[in-house]
């Protein structure tokens, strides 16, 4: 089954103004750089975009909101974007703020067939405003709904032409989540291995999530808060 | 009176043999230097990381190995790397054993307010909303007073809530406090703060049951 | 009339290009020998493999590589194993294309019984249920009639349901049909078997529009 | 952390009679072989096991089968235990089937926190006969609650101290999704292995989710079907 496609130009094919799309990564850990310059180049708008954070200013998905691409983000925090704050405050961007474990189960409900589910994230707050909420077992829960979007933009460290991929660290995050959440697909790679090179036993995402696939390029990989200590 | 250093000093002493522990951002992040060295303790960052170690060294830091603060950081052996849901699932299945985190507001029924300043700040919840509705052993790390002076140990809070009734213990520049019918329990005094300092400084209702002992950091 | 063989024949041609196929057990298994060479086609096994290929050489069987019928398999380079949660992930979230199953009985409606006669046979479901009630496109393959002669393709099915309105194609011994408004169409005939044979042997409403081609196995 | 313990014997301290217990394999692939013949050994009774399925007559779940100490079996295909059959019609056993995938999702639900799913599998069936069931975009779903269990015995091929799990080929199965899906999730593997040997990146189940381990001994790890080619 080859999905391979050549480049994030023809992987983003089909992609068009207003359309809802999932982002992978957490803060600027895995984030689909490659999937995001080329939204800026191609210059769609009026985007949804569902995603844990929205970069920083001038990184991530920060480059789409310069140019005011985005319509409504989906997020659980994004408080590292002054721009984002701006647009935000100003009544330019929606902006739909949602726990972080509320997200990445809407991202699993949509890649598995769930409409909806009972989460206690959130109960008794303005979260819950508005939606069911039930008692199971003395404990309350509010239910929420699967995401639906029309694409799907993650980032894995290896993967092979039939869609397999595997993550390094901690950039599996939302990028494992949303393989297979939207209608289409798309993961880009820092390494395109030859088919069977990905063993069986660790591949992180099988083929069947995903529809293309490309080596991406020039990955920065910025670091958000370069935190280290000095060898003693 | 306590600084930040000295919260997470006796937060840490909160900590038992074999706790899963997860660390907001802030005072509770101090906490990890703490850990009695003679107990296991295992940290999770909620980005999908489980044995969460030091700062990298200078050099050695990767980008794809960071703390839910963004921070790069190290595996220590055992250590595991998952995904988002997963690493929700250890959080609201109650695997992990104890979070500590700030706030802004805290009420005598254990609400907690910590991610929203309506029309000034709104960076979003976070993991935060997940963590308080799952976790049933919390201890919230802050200064007893904002910035202007007021309580931050309510009645009732004032700004958007993160979750209803959670919070158990609290930890402050002044006392450790926890959350019974009725309201705050002094248990412990900072050293040299009276109580009467922590009574004024309390909005919420505080029960002192007999003489309260001072802390011993 | 076809035999179990010439039915995964028929059923094969259904199949295309990238299409990721779940094949239940019986005559569904024979089907995958029987795909044309140049399409690419994966099948999956709900107890966790993605990619199975032939059965082992004879000495390199793996009690740890199985599919969902119990047998030893072969992964093709570029498989997968996972975790049952995630296997159902694939069928209920609609990633798996294409399900062939049997079936005790059809009903016109769509409705499907292959799981329990009450007081005789009670195996279980297995991942049935949940293949029915996802997939979009599910062939049965299956006799027309049972050993008593009687019709499997009815009104209303006398066993258990294992799902509603589900069914979309049936191959069987006499024909190719499709399940559309108001009951089974014919779509094409097995060789040498006459419309009247398929009449007789349908409980269920037939319909037949215009002539009825002969299949082409 | 150190959660291994020296056996089987010291992995099942604490299980007593009439507990609920789950047990991770499909068919004998992964099945905890050392767990069940422990269970043997201790004439644990009045059992309620959940697995997908019940063993064959002289293996697997059909040891404690053939000794009547399972009050009721929670499964989806029990299709090749005689003794199983014969218990079941004569009333001995208490049987509930279950969709294969609702089984993993409520085996998932205890793990994750989840009080409960909607799924679309039985809907129109016996088995949603008394069940709340609900649309969500014109289509059917059943609600179904978590599982509840006392202990959860699951095998992996390699694991360590902290718990932490690998599993080999489709032994994964239901050994994944029972990991902290009981109160207390004992493992055994084929290899316990020193702490950081297991890569992190290649880890299934973080050691959180387990709360003993122990290197299983005897493994027969029998094969229910034998199927083969010759070689040309």
């Amino acid at each position: 089954m080859n999905k391979k496609v050549k480049n994030a130009s023809v992987a983003l094919e089909g992609v068009t103004h207003n359309m809802t799309l999932m982002l992978g990564g957490f803060g600027l850990c895995g984030i689909p750089e490659n999937a995001i310059s080329e939204l800026v180049n191609k210059e769609i708008g009026g985007l949804t975009c569902i995603s844990n954070n929205a970069g920083v200013d001038d990184f991530g998905l920060g480059l789409l909101l310069k140019k005011h691409q985005i319509k409504k983000m989906i997020a659980s925090y994004v408080g590292e974007n002054n721009e984002f704050e701006r647009q935000m405050l100003s009544g330019e961007l929606e902006v739909d703020l949602i726990p972080q474990g509320t997200l990445a189960e809407l991202c699993r409900a949509a890649q598995s067939g769930f409409p909806a589910i009972f989460t206690p994230a959130g109960y008794g707050t303005e979260i819950a405003e508005g939606k069911e909420v039930r008692e199971f077992d003395g404990k309350m829960y509010v239910l929420e709904h699967a995401f639906k979007a029309d694409f799907a933009f993650v980032k894995a460290w290896k993967g092979d032409s039939a869609g397999n991929l595997i993550f390094k660290g901690t950039a599996k995050n939302f990028n494992f989540n949303m393989c297979g959440a939207a209608n289409i697909t798309v993961a880009e790679v820092e390494e395109l291995v030859p088919l069977g090179e990905l063993h069986p036993n660790e591949i992180h995402v099988p083929g069947i999530f995903v529809q293309r696939i490309f080596q991406g390029t020039d990955y920065e990989k910025r670091i958000e808060q370069r935190t280290t200590r000095k060898k003693e | 009176m306590l600084d930040k250093t000295s919260i997470a000093k006796r937060i840490a002493q909160e900590i038992k043999n074999g706790f899963y522990v997860n660390l907001g951002i802030g005072i509770p992040t101090l906490v990890a230097n703490y850990i009695r060295e003679d107990i296991e303790v295992e940290f999770q960052s909620e980005n999908g990381v489980l044995g969460m170690g030091p700062f990298p060294f200078e050099g050695e830091e990767d980008a794809d190995i960071i703390n839910a603060g963004k921070q790069t950081i190290t595996a220590l052996p055992g250590a595991s790397f998952f995904d988002s849901a997963l690493s929700f699932s250890m959080i609201r299945g109650k695997h992990v054993d104890l979070t500590i985190l700030g706030a802004m507001e805290v009420a005598e029924n254990g609400d907690i307010a910590n991610w929203k300043i309506p029309g000034k700040m709104v960076k979003g919840m976070g993991g935060a909303m997940d963590l308080v509705a799952s976790a049933e052993n919390i201890i919230v790390a802050m200064m007893h007073t904002n910035k202007a002076g007021e309580s931050k140990l309510l009645k009732k809070c004032s700004l958007p809530l993160t979750g209803v009734g959670c919070v158990k213990k609290i930890v402050t520049n002044l006392a450790f406090l926890e959350i019974v019918e009725g309201g705050f329990k002094l248990v412990e005094r900072a050293p040299g703060v009276s109580v009467e300092t922590i009574r004024k400084a309390t909005e919420g209702n505080l029960i002192i049951t007999g003489e309260v002992p001072e802390m011993k950091i």
